[in-house]
């Protein structure tokens, strides 16, 4: 029942290339073998979900059939339909969607996509994509493969209301990132195996036995820096490889650091070695505390100032990096609020278009440079809320390049007086990972980038 | 919670007094409530100890088990309050409206209990009745199986949030008071009425002190002190145990009595708290829109009602798939309609979420009331514009469908953006609903310069989540070797033998 | 072989005998970790149910005789006539095989209950269990010994069966019910911290003969009445996150030095500093809670459930006014602001908010404007 | 926890203050519920003053046996005994007390055997062989020490009387098919048939015993088929005989080896214990 977390991840074969394409053959091997009704597929922070759903869907369509596409937010839905459309100009697809509608410009700029209320609307195309919601209205039509991304984020009443849609399904997810929840609390549903408010994979799987459960063993997007904690501490039984080389990536800065020096004491760690943690006094605050918050829109607008270069396997000549290649994720929604507010402050004319948003919304975005406010940061306790696993998972694993942790000094204490209260059910297995762990593992490997604000 | 509530808390702390956090009650109060009292046996669940019954204060019935190991005495008690309940519901059973689809009972039943506790030990009861068998080896009276659905029915609608059918009263008093205490303490009836109304010429500080004291305040259960149960309880029983085994009538009768008053003596405090707690919460005045929530309890009570009256069988153990996922569905609506309705109808609730950011009030700076544009249908339709500045910390995003308790009903509007303007925000709302028929909005629906106003997000309108039928549960959410599991009664009838044991 | 610190800590105590640590100041220890006055009184031993009642503040843990009474019952009704119910529970959950029957009794050694001899049999009996050698599956009362802070203190578990490989499992046996499948969580957590105790015991005996922590199973056997019968049912309970979190708490307590090091020297919390043959407790109370209040306490509500010194706690942080008396939830909105008077006296503006106060300041003079506007329109009294 | 009186003057004092705030304030109702309590608390602690022994349980008087049928006058050992070959098993009190009265007229009582056990050695000691029969422990098949609650009868071998780790259920097993076969007797040769206590004996037992329980469509237990009983439990018992048989033979020989008589029948005193956990070590 219990593997090894200490486990270092397993070798990876000889190249990353060769062991993810091997991942692919096998998953579209299973689905081409008509034994399955599901296929599920566990994707860690940028494996290539997105690609692995895009060339699925193309081998469906090319062994004639027509795959529906479920994901779960619209902007997700436009991405796919956006990579598919681009991908395979021969393919027409349909992107199924409510009234009030307004297609982003660059869909409507692809000439084999059509837009429609209704799969009527639609009937011409081979691969039609919708939200969950979106399909849930959908009544009497049936297709033969379902692909449904992000499924983990998908609750299990929901697919209960997609279901029918189809007879076989390719379930693609990342099972480290946030849960879906209800605001309702009741334990009437505790230890069922169909509880409405679980994920829906783990529900599907709790009652098809010998479903083949696939991982994309690369992350394409982690650097060589981050993939072995990330994997350690959010993925403790799967763990994964990055897909990079210790050299292909690299930051650089165009200026030489001037005023601030802690500012850019942090910079520096984090360009050097890909993680700092910032770590001003300790003290209690409220999460809305001015001073954590505009320290992490100062580093943004610092590094944005200096001008930083980045050089990856898509660059390796270099590039820029602009506002959009950044972003700082925060636990609450006030606190995305605030740091806007506090970017427009830095002064740099760029900074405001940095991105910035809690981890329910940064979930499945990607980012060279990504400063998180650690969602324990100055607190006196710590919650489930602020424990959460995926949340600091997403946090976490955004970025290609270098991710910057800003937080109050004594995590560390808060973490070690916190106390064990969490209600026990009977015949529920526990969470993994916990919370408390990895946030334990997170910190150890923070603490080796410390600088002192 | 947002800081005005934890304020409250705060305020209540410094003057040693409750506050309120609500201008009106939002619950329905009945004319005519049935309280219950539970009382249940340590150590052991399912094994009622006694009941205090009643829907006056002047005429409780207490009913008392006097070996609660018994299962026959068990079940005896079960029949008797089952009745007092029984005929409590049936006298609800009368007076239908409207046609057809739409009839439906005028009223429904209202039971309170003083804690959640309570609510548990019905839940539990019913659990333990709902399937009894009527006939055979272990037969029960008629009304406990009936029972049983009915209380069954009752907690889970008290699960969902906004109803009234069943409520613990500690729930109704800290919905509308805020306390100097922790919500643990607030749990403890007679330490949250210290709060509230202290008994007289004591303050708060003796009242708290006499509520934990178990000698003053007997606890309002279910359990009762174990003090009380190893000093007077118990020996109490053991005479009784022995009248019984000796079969004395005479001193059967006085173990009896004995057994009553010591059970009274715990009880009553605790009966004559909730009857206080109820006049004080008729004291405060109801919400317009509960009204509108209570005409659900009296739809679902028809509904259940009529179920019943088609003999259909018992609630089952757990949901199964698709009954938990369209229950799941019903308890998220109903708690979103209920927080919103809350915020519409009360001042103190709006404030509130204006405190945490989700909702707004402020004055009309900038109007743009003559703004007309042209839909997608060529139709030209009014759509004012105005801006609000505020004070409230706004954490609502452009395009947050909003709704006003401070203007006409029907009205709708939408964020257009949010903008701080120093220590002040300025929200610019675009109204696009509930101003009339025709081309120019009618008086009054659209906010004028300098009025002031407030705003909070629409829960909206969504569809009723579609499933499959209950008998078709589709392959993800149910196993290959699931064949009918869903025996109408569950345990072996020769299982309930050992209940009897000990 | 004593160190400084248990000197310190034996000072702490005083007279009276040391009482060793028990499930309820397990669970308090699960539950507040971070309170000082709590790790010192349960490191050095004291009794604080006594310290308590003489600083005037009487702990409310009384047990129902009921409940006693029906817990021993229903044990010993499971392990009659040879552990049938017991047997055919485990052969469901566990799933034993037929042959997997051999019942050891370790109640007692030969008549002999003094729990240092039970423990020397236990010690050998399951060792010889763990090298496979023995026809015995069932494991009756054995007696684990565990070293807290130092201190050895004997745990006696229900029940351990052996099974799948040669994992012990821990077997607790409850008589709150499992109705459909559920039970009270908060009942099924205090089993689970005493298993996880156990547990960890059992993975040190073994530990000390060589035996890897993986011979203990972290998955808990619950054996209580099912429904409404009087019949033993049975459900698996995954401590994992438990016996880590356990483990990490115990480990803290090899910690306490830091904690004495920062007392006064002479600090007792002894009753009877002066013994005398009259069994009162001497000391007077005053001087009792002086020394209490030097040291630190980290009151939460929920120790209410768990900690003899609850009541004295709370007095002492609602003489303080200190939002702990609010619990958690609402000293959260306050960051780092302590007490009512704090909370009350920036929200009327009558303090100057500190650099880091200020936008707490702002919420509080918001949130107390709106209640005086709510209170100015006559809102409810 | 103090001392009761202590805690009931505590209460009692606690109580008057509460009536006096009631009574000032004119609050009669709870003034009232106040004086029931401290009257309840006064009368508890009169009684605490009065009594020697506090708090203690009144004796649960034995109820006066109806003049009962043949063989209800027998004394209580004659009953044990009765009770025990029919089992054929060491057995614990509480067994021999629902065996009794399953199958046999008369009272007895849990408590009665365990004074009845003393007697038994106390009796063998003064005169050995005196009775026909003792009523003796059984022993463990190790330290051969006395079993806890444990009873079986000096007339049975060793063997018989030693419990090893498989004897408890292999001693169920053997007891459920005596019991069976009791049923089935009854069953057969008497009018009324069994009596329902022991259909009930029977019940318990079948319920552990795997396919010992008839099984119908409904998921119903149907009525128990004592042969069916027999046959599970048999096919049980097969598995386990041949260890057990080994082991408590083993004992057996070494009981005969190290114990004198009465050490054969009453157990190894204590201090034997060490010694043979040494001699093992």
């Amino acid at each position: 029942m219990r593997t090894d977390t200490s486990a270092t991840p397993e070798p990876a074969a000889p190249n990353p290339a060769t062991a993810a394409a091997a991942a692919t053959e096998a998953i579209l091997t299973d689905m081409a073998d008509g034994r399955h009704r599901a296929v599920v597929v566990d994707s860690p922070p940028g494996a290539g979900k997105s690609t692995l759903v895009v060339r699925a869907a193309q081998e469906l369509t090319e062994g004639g059939e027509r795959p529906i596409v479920v994901a779960q937010t619209n902007n997700q839905v436009d991405d796919l339909v956006v990579r598919l459309a681009k991908e395979h100009p021969g393919i027409a697809v349909g992107r199924l969607s409510a009234t009030g509608y307004n297609p982003p410009p660059v869909l409507n700029a692809l000439t084999n996509t059509t837009v429609g209320r209704t799969l009527a609307d639609l009937a011409g195309c081979r691969i039609i994509v919708a939200t969950a919601a979106k399909w849930a209205t959908v009544r009497d039509a049936t297709f033969g493969w379902a692909i449904l991304d992000e499924a983990y984020q998908m609750r299990s009443d929901m697919l209960l209301q997609i279901v029918e849609r189809f007879d076989q399904g390719l379930f693609v997810g990342d099972p480290g990132q946030l849960d879906p929840f209800t605001i309702v609390g009741t334990e009437r549903w505790i230890g069922l195996p169909h509880d409405p408010t679980q994920n829906g994979v783990s529900v599907m799987l709790q009652h098809n036995q010998n479903i083949p459960v696939h991982r994309l063993p690369v992350s394409w997007r982690l650097p060589l820096s981050a993939a072995p904690t990330i994997a350690q501490a959010f993925y403790p039984f799967t763990p994964f490889t990055s897909g990079t080389g210790d050299d292909t990536r690299a930051l650089e800065f165009r200026t030489a650091g001037l005023a601030r020096t802690d500012l850019d004491e942090t910079l520096a760690e984090a360009f050097t070695t890909g993680w700092a943690l910032h770590e001003l006094p300790r003290r209690h605050v409220p999460r809305t505390d001015t001073e954590t918050l505009q320290t992490a829109a100062d580093l943004a607008g610092r590094l944005l100032g200096r001008g930083a270069v980045a050089t990856c396997e898509r660059h390796p000549g270099g590039r820029p990096l602009e506002p959009g290649d950044i972003a700082i994720g925060v636990a609450h929604r006030d606190q995305a609020d605030l740091v806007r507010t506090a970017l427009a402050r830095t002064g740099n004319p760029n900074a405001p278009s940095v991105a910035v948003d809690t981890a329910n919304r940064l979930q499945g975005r990607e980012f060279e440079v990504v400063i998180v406010v650690h969602p324990l940061s100055g607190r006196r306790d710590a919650t489930a809320f602020h424990l959460e696993a995926g949340r600091l998972c997403v946090l976490a694993s955004r970025h290609r390049q270098a991710c910057i942790v800003v937080t109050r000094e004594g995590i560390a204490d808060l973490l070690d007086s916190h106390p064990s209260t969490d209600p026990v059910h009977l015949s529920v297995p526990a969470k993994f990972p916990d919370g408390w762990e990895a946030n334990q593992v997170m910190l150890a490997k923070l603490a080796l980038h410390r600088v002192a604000a | 919670m947002s800081t005005l509530s934890a304020l409250a808390h705060v305020q209540a702390m410094e003057t040693m007094q409750a506050v309120p956090r609500t201008e009106f009650r939002h619950r329905h109060l009945s004319g005519r409530p049935l309280v219950i009292v539970p009382l249940a046996m340590a150590g052991e669940a399912g094994a009622p100890l006694a009941a205090m019954v009643g829907s006056a204060k002047r005429n409780g019935t207490l009913l008392v088990v006097a070996q609660p190991r018994n299962r026959d005495q068990r079940f005896a008690f079960a029949a008797d309050l089952g009745r007092i309940v029984m005929n409590y519901i049936n006298s609800f059973r009368q007076n239908r409206r409207g046609e057809g689809e739409r009839s439906r009972y005028t009223d429904a039943p209202q039971i309170l209990v003083p804690n959640a506790g309570g609510v548990k030990a019905l839940a539990d009861l019913g659990r333990m009745c709902r399937f009894r068998a009527t006939s055979g080896p272990y037969a029960v009276p008629d009304v406990v199986p009936e029972f049983g659905m009915w209380l069954t029915f009752l907690v889970d609608r008290a699960e969902q949030a906004g109803t009234s059918t069943l409520l613990p009263v500690t729930a109704m008093l800290t919905e509308h008071w805020a306390t100097g205490q922790s919500t643990l303490e607030d749990q403890n009836l007679a330490s949250l009425m210290a709060w509230i109304a202290p008994p007289p010429g004591l303050s708060v500080e003796q009242a708290m002190a006499d509520a934990e004291n178990p000698d003053v305040c007997p606890p309002a259960g279910p359990p009762t002190s174990p003090e009380f149960d190893n000093r007077d309880l118990a020996p109490a029983i053991r005479r009784f145990d022995t009248a019984h085994t000796l079969g004395d009538p005479h001193a059967l009768a006085a173990a009896e009595t004995e057994l009553r008053e010591l059970i009274a003596g715990q009880i009553q405090p605790t009966w004559r708290m909730v009857w206080q707690a109820i006049s004080l919460l008729r004291s405060v005045p109801e919400a317009p829109r509960t009204a509108k929530r209570f005409e659900g309890d009296c739809k679902a009570f028809t509904k259940y009602s009529d179920y019943r009256d088609s003999d259909g069988p018992p609630q089952r153990k757990r949901d199964n798939a698709i009954g938990a996922a369209r229950r799941l569905g019903w308890l998220e609506h109903a708690l979103a309609e209920f927080e919103s309705d809350m915020a519409f109808d009360d001042r103190f609730v709006l404030a509130d979420r204006r405190s945490a950011g989700e909702a707004f009030a402020g004055t009309v700076v900038e109007a743009d009331p003559g703004r007309v544009v042209t839909t997608d249908k060529n139709r030209r339709v009014p759509r004012p514009r105005v801006t609000v500045r505020t004070e409230d910390p706004v954490r609502l995003a452009a395009d947050t469908k909003l709704i006003s308790p401070s203007l006409p009903t029907g009205h709708k509007a939408m964020i257009v953006s949010v903008l701080s303007d120093g220590g002040t925000t300025r929200v610019t709302v675009e109204i696009t609903g509930g101003m009339g028929r025709s081309r120019v909005p009618q008086q009054g629906t659209v906010p004028e310069l300098g009025q002031r106003i407030a705003y909070l997000p629409d829960p909206g309108w969504r569809p009723a989540p579609q499933f499959p039928a209950s008998d078709a549960t589709p392959w993800t959410h149910s196993a290959a070797d699931d064949s009918g599991t869903d025996s109408v009664i569950p345990e072996d009838a020769a299982a309930e033998e050992w209940g009897n044991e000990d | 072989m004593k160190n400084p610190v248990d000197d310190r800590l034996d000072a702490l105590r005083g007279s009276a005998k040391r009482l060793d640590y028990n499930a309820r100041s397990l669970a308090a220890l699960e539950n507040n970790p971070r309170c000082t006055l709590r790790a010192l009184l349960d490191a050095s031993g004291s009794d604080k149910a006594a310290i308590a009642t003489h600083v005037g503040h009487p702990p409310s843990f009384g047990q129902s005789s009921f409940a006693i009474t029906r817990g021993n019952a229903f044990e010993a009704m499971v392990k009659d006539n040879g552990c049938a119910e017991l047997l055919r529970v485990l052969r469901e959950t566990l799933e034993l095989t037929l042959p997997e029957v051999g019942y050891e009794d370790l109640n007692d050694v030969g008549g002999d209950g003094r729990s240092k001899q039970r423990h020397e049999r236990t010690e050998e009996v399951l060792l010889r269990a763990a090298r496979g050698e023995g026809d015995a599956t069932l494991f009756d009362h054995p007696m684990l010994r565990l070293l807290i802070g130092g201190h050895k203190v004997y745990l006696e578990p229900d029940l351990v069966a052996l099974r799948i490989d040669g994992r012990f499992h821990v077997v607790e046996i409850k008589s709150f019910p499992i109705i459909d499948d559920q039970a009270d969580s908060t009942q099924v957590r205090a089993a689970t911290t005493q298993a996880c105790a156990y547990i960890i015991a059992l993975r040190d005996l073994l530990g000390r003969a060589g035996i890897g922590e993986e011979a203990v199973s972290d998955t808990i056997v619950l054996v209580a009445p099912k429904d409404f019968t009087n019949r033993p049912t049975g459900a698996f309970v995954d401590a994992r996150k438990q016996v880590a979190a356990l483990t990490r708490q115990l480990s803290r307590i090899e910690r306490i030095g830091d904690l004495v090091d920062l007392l006064p020297e002479d600090l007792t919390f002894d009753l009877d500093p002066t013994p005398d043959k009259n069994k009162q407790p001497r000391r007077p109370a005053e001087e009792l809670a002086e020394a209490l209040d030097q040291v630190l306490v980290t009151y939460r509500p929920d120790c209410l459930n768990h900690c003899e010194m609850a009541f004295y706690c709370r007095s002492r942080a609602r003489a303080e006014a200190s939002l702990d008396v609010l619990g958690p939830t609402v000293r959260e909105q306050f960051g780092g602001i302590d007490t009512t008077t704090m909370v009350m006296g920036l929200a009327r503006g009558e303090l100057t908010p500190s650099e880091d106060q200020v936008e707490i300041a702002a919420a509080l003079r918001h949130a107390a404007r709106l209640r005086a506007e709510l209170e100015d329109l006559g809102g409810a009294a | 926890m103090s001392d009761p009186l202590d805690a009931l003057e505590k209460s009692i004092g606690t109580l008057r203050r509460a009536i006096r705030d009631a009574s000032a304030a004119g609050d009669t109702e709870r003034a009232g519920e106040l004086r029931m309590q401290l009257r309840r608390a006064e009368r508890a602690w009169d009684a605490l003053i009065d009594a020697d022994e506090p708090a203690a349980a009144p004796p649960r008087p034995a109820p006066e046996a109806a003049p009962a049928a043949r063989g209800a006058q027998l004394p209580a050992r004659e009953h044990v005994h009765r009770a025990l070959m029919l089992l054929g098993t060491p057995a614990a009190p509480k067994l021999i007390v629902g065996v009794h009265e399953a199958f046999f007229p008369g009272e007895l009582s849990a408590s009665k055997l365990s004074s009845l056990r003393r007697d038994e050695e106390r009796s063998y000691r003064s005169s050995p062989g005196a009775r026909p029969y003792y009523l003796c422990p059984a022993l463990a098949h190790d330290l051969l020490t006395p079993v806890r609650a444990l009873i079986t009868i000096s007339t049975w071998t060793l063997e018989q009387r030693i419990i090893g780790p498989l004897s408890p259920r292999v001693d169920f097993l053997t007891s459920a098919i005596s019991i069976a076969e009791a049923v089935h007797t009854a069953a057969e040769s008497t009018p009324d048939g069994p009596s329902p206590e022991a259909l009930r004996l029977l019940w318990r037992f079948a319920v552990n015993i795997p396919d010992a329980m008839p099984r119908n469509a409904s998921g119903h237990e149907g009525a128990l088929e004592p042969q069916q009983v027999i046959g599970a439990a048999q096919a049980e018992l097969d598995v386990h005989t041949g260890t057990d048989r080994a082991t408590r033979a083993a004992a057996a020989r070494r009981a005969r080896k190290s114990l004198g008589d009465d050490g054969q029948l009453f157990g190894a005193p204590l201090q034997g214990v060490t010694h043979l956990r040494s001699a093992r070590a």
